[in-house]
């Protein structure tokens, strides 16, 4: 048999398991720049609103230890704008498109998603109800069982593709909203976005951003992240996509193991524009290196004590 | 934009400056060809407590295939940097940004520099008279703290530009900020004048002011934290006086006068 | 005025903010190898629960991105030996001495914390009702709003000094555990323990401790603790003991300007045993050039956006 | 357990043994007098990628306050380690948990040496040799897969020890594992003996079972990753017989034949 890196997620065929996290690759086009986006099983898009916003004034990133705090607040164009001046760059791309909606009132991600049934290049949408730097919304749905189950049962009334919930990790219980959210009809999970925190600076005793707390990725929240994605797989058939601090092949190699069917990669393409197509690379040699010819040989076998 | 590219180079010559400041030349550099005065490079150090790329300006290329920054020791990073040894690896992203636009051969250029915003107007100068610029029509003011501050002297000199060294302590060159010179240089002359200014805050708002004020066209090349370097992350961003928000890394570090809320 | 390190929680005087973390120290004999326990505002013992536990077999920690997973377990010598054994060592130390209690039923709590009540140099209770180690227990009181108030209500019945509630970070909201816990009583909170996580070998597929999942701790999980000190600060008048990843005075400092009023050095004690002695003087020298006289001219001073 | 001391010192010498095997000596070492054969060290690397301490054992002391590691690459830690350079700062956590007891005079000493198990036990050779044991009732069994496994001969064969190199593949000395021609050295000896081992697990079980087969009394150093090195955190556990848990880092890492489950 053929070595293939093929996985499927509610029935959607991607070239590989590697994705672009929202909010970390724009649109697509900076990073197409550097490398074909043919490379990437699917590009996530930054989140987007109904209107258009701006986010909060800057500072709005700061420097952890193995990581990095952000509370861009959702500066996106907004729905409209996206679609006449962003869908057409994406359409022409060889790979999956996922675009990620966030809001602040049901009505809201209603209205997006709608408005994304309509262009067909759009394979999926990742519902962002998980995001820390907005004021309302955002998180409070994601970590409200109940607002969660609406909130999908919402959208998928009015988008007829594949619905991922991307799910915060600041709850009690990342099993209880998965199943809501499998509850209200979602096909597949993301798991995590980012770790509330906050960063402040010894010297000046200011807090290091403009919203004062945010969201902390990178390295640092990795462990944090393979726990639940193993709890959510230990809990639902749904497929997931793993999120957190991957940098190198093993990462990905590990949320596999946990029972990720594919993953995204954020914080991790700043510092290296090109570690999608290097882990594309070694992933293979892995696979070849441990007789796998399939990812789902992967998927979920973490061998516990 | 260009096309930036993601390569490991080596350090193939290191020197201290002065004190706190050091250049560094790299080889290979692949994309050397690519470069313009302006562009700017991310930097990977080799150790993830310092987790963020770290950005320097582009102080020279040679046609051999190396590249040229100099920085200053600030923090972390930079401490780190000053640590490599000739022959240590580093992995380069670049050339970023949006470079300088030249001045038109007719018009008198007025060069405001500080700090570690010296390299990339060193590389205006140098390339603008390559490109055929008369030395002569190129003004340099660099001012500093202290004599300690105003670094590659003889490198000015011999291009044969006008150098206006400025000090706060009088140390070297003339006494204070360098914004008197320049605004008495300005009120001297009648010809066709360009701005073009990097350094501390302070001297970049001054350099505006001084624009608007005489009308004299010109750009400032930013700074701002970089987490990604390359306009994927939004995180650069400064407010624009237009109320929108330009991202530093890619629709800057070089602005127009005018442009920006500094 | 003298510069002065000393602060109160709930009326207990310590020399300076700087504590030992729970599992970080033993009994205190080996650090007191290395440097006067004088030196230390509070020593905090290890977990001790009713009976005697080995703890979790090994493998029971590992390494991770700038922080460590450990899922020792709980093991202790129990109540009966540390009263013995331990006990006669602390009571000649001359520093405040903090036991933290664990368990697996709420009578197993008040029965260790009865006991405690009878040896005076017991200046403090540190209740440990957020270990993610133990299958019973533990994490779950922590969890629960209602068992937290439950818990520290039975305790304080039992124990006549002060009782400071340690608070798990792996909850939806730790302001509405902490007041809960104020609710019952408690005198004080400790924040954080640690983050749930989970660490595996991509080479071999096994998972790396053999409770498969542990605790997060380092300097990864700083900005989680700032931010959660920060929020129990905002939300209650009670003392905080931060706690997470503090590595150098400049976190400690962060932490006070965040809302601590003293805090605990875990993890760090493992790199650098010396580290709560050069921060003390650290400190000092840091104060002195801040104009500051008194712990309590930073804490809470964290100047926000 | 004596009081460990943590102390910056620098890389004073660093040799390349052969292959990933290499000395380093750090200087100044003050606690110099306190250091016994079967202490360990741990290091701090100048990285927080590698979050934790390593342990080394001790390889040798000199009076002047100097002491010598000898050390193999492994993984992240010991590749950093290895690219240190002569007069690197290190800091040092040490001297570390139990030694070994030494033999009495009138006992053969039977050493079982694999691997980077090797450096604690040359010291123990050397240092009974200093304290007048004949250095012919030390028998210094060394195992290796290759000859490549086998380091610091020259050393060995200047203490005048009885030196028994065995390797898998026969490149050096005898072919096979070391435990037979062990077992044959005690089944033709009949003066009390006694046993110390270091090396890879394999080796250890086997040195355990040939002490307790043939009930000779021994010690072995054991290995177990060490978030800490001196007995706080309760992370370097190994069950004993007696179904009680041992830290190897300060109830050993050397222990009793027969006192844990290896
Ligand atoms: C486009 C661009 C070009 C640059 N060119 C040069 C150059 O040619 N030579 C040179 O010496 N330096 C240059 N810099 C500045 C250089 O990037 C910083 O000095 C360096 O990142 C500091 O890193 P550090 O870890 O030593 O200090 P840190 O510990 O990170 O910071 C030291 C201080 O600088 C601030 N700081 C950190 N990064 C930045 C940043 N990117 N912008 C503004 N403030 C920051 C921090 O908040 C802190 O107060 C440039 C910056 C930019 C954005
Ligand atoms: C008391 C003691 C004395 C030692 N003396 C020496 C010595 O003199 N010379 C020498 O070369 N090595 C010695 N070691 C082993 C040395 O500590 C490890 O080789 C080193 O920590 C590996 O670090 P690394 O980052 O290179 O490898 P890692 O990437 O950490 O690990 C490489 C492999 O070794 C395993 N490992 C890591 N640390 C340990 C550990 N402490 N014990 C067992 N397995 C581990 C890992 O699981 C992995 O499989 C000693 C260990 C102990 C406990
Ligand atoms: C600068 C930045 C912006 C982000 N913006 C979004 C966003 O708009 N929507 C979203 O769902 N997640 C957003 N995220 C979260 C990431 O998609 C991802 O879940 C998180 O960063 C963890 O992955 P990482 O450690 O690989 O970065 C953002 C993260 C960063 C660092
Ligand atoms: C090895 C280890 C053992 C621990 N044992 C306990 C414990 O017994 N009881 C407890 O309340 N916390 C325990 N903790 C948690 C610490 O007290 C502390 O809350 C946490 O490690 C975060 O601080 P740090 O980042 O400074 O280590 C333990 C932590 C570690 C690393
Ligand atoms: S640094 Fe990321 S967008 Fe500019
Ligand atoms: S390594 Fe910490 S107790 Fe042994």
């Amino acid at each position: 048999m053929k070595l293939d890196l093929k996985v499927k997620i509610a029935g959607v065929e991607l070239a590989n398991p590697l994705m672009t996290a929202s909010g970390c690759c724009g649109y697509g086009e900076e990073l197409a720049d550097i490398f074909p986006l043919s490379k990437l099983g699917a590009l996530v898009s930054k989140s987007i609103t109904l209107n258009p916003r701006l986010g909060h004034p800057p500072p709005r990133t700061a420097e952890t230890t193995s990581g990095m705090l952000n509370a861009i607040g959702l500066a996106n164009v907004g729905i409209d704008k996206f679609v006449t001046d962003k869908i057409p760059f994406l359409k022409k791309q060889k790979t999956k498109i996922i675009v990620n909606v966030a809001g602040s009132k049901l009505e809201e991600y209603v209205e997006v998603c709608s408005r994304l049934n309509d262009i067909e290049c759009v394979d999926m949408i990742e519902l962002n109800i998980s995001c820390p730097n907005v004021d309302e919304g955002g998180m409070e749905f994601g970590a409200d069982p109940i607002m969660t189950e609406k909130s999908l049962k919402a959208v998928k009334k009015v988008f007829n593709r594949p619905v991922i919930a991307k799910l915060s990790p600041n709850v009690t219980s990342i099993v209880q909203i998965a199943k809501a959210a499998e509850q209200g009809g979602a096909d597949a999970f993301s798991v995590i976005n980012t770790l509330l925190g906050m960063v402040v600076d010894a010297e000046t005793w200011h807090t290091k951003i403009t919203n004062n707390k945010g969201g902390l990725s990178g390295p640092a929240i990795k462990p944090v992240a393979l726990q639940m994605v193993h709890a959510v797989y230990s809990n639902s058939s749904l497929p997931i996509i793993g999120i957190g601090g991957i940098r190198s092949t093993s990462d990905v190699i590990e949320f596999l193991l946990c029972g990720a069917t594919a993953v995204q990669i954020g914080t991790g393409l700043f510092i290296d524009p090109m570690l999608i197509v290097k882990i594309e690379k070694e992933l293979k040699q892995y696979m070849k290196r441990k007789k796998c010819n399939s990812i789902y040989d992967l998927i979920g076998k973490v061998r516990k004590y | 934009m260009i096309k930036p590219t993601c390569e490991d180079t080596f350090l193939l010559k290191k020197r201290n400056l002065k004190n706190d400041y050091f250049s560094f030349t790299f080889k290979p550099y692949v994309p050397v060809k690519k470069c313009k005065p302006g562009h700017f490079l991310q930097l990977q150090l080799p150790n993830s407590d310092v987790y963020f790329r770290r950005p320097f300006s582009i102080a020279s290329v040679d046609s051999n295939g190396s590249i040229e920054i100099i920085f200053k020791i600030f923090g972390e990073g930079t401490v780190l940097l000053a640590n490599l040894a000739k022959g240590d690896k580093v992995n380069l992203l670049g050339p970023l940004g949006v470079p300088f636009k030249f001045p038109k051969k007719n018009e008198q250029t007025i060069i405001i520099a500080g700090g570690v915003g010296f390299p990339p107007l060193m590389y205006l100068a140098v390339e603008m008279i390559a490109k055929g610029h008369d030395p002569k029509s190129i003004h340099f003011f660099y001012g500093g703290r202290t004599t300690d501050d105003i670094i590659e002297k003889t490198r000015l000199n011999k291009l044969g530009v006008n150098f206006y060294p400025v000090t706060e302590d009088g140390s070297f060159g003339v006494k204070g900020l360098v914004t008197k010179p320049v605004e008495e240089f300005i009120k001297s002359s009648n010809s066709n004048m360009r701005i073009f200014s990097c350094g501390p805050t302070g001297m970049l708002k001054a350099a505006d002011a001084i624009g608007l004020k005489y009308n004299i066209p010109g750009q400032l090349s930013l700074e701002a934290p970089m987490p990604c370097g390359f306009g994927i992350c939004l995180g650069c961003v400064k407010e624009k006086t237009d109320g929108t928000h330009a991202r530093v890394c890619c629709d800057g570090p070089v602005f127009e006068i005018g442009e920006i809320i500094i």
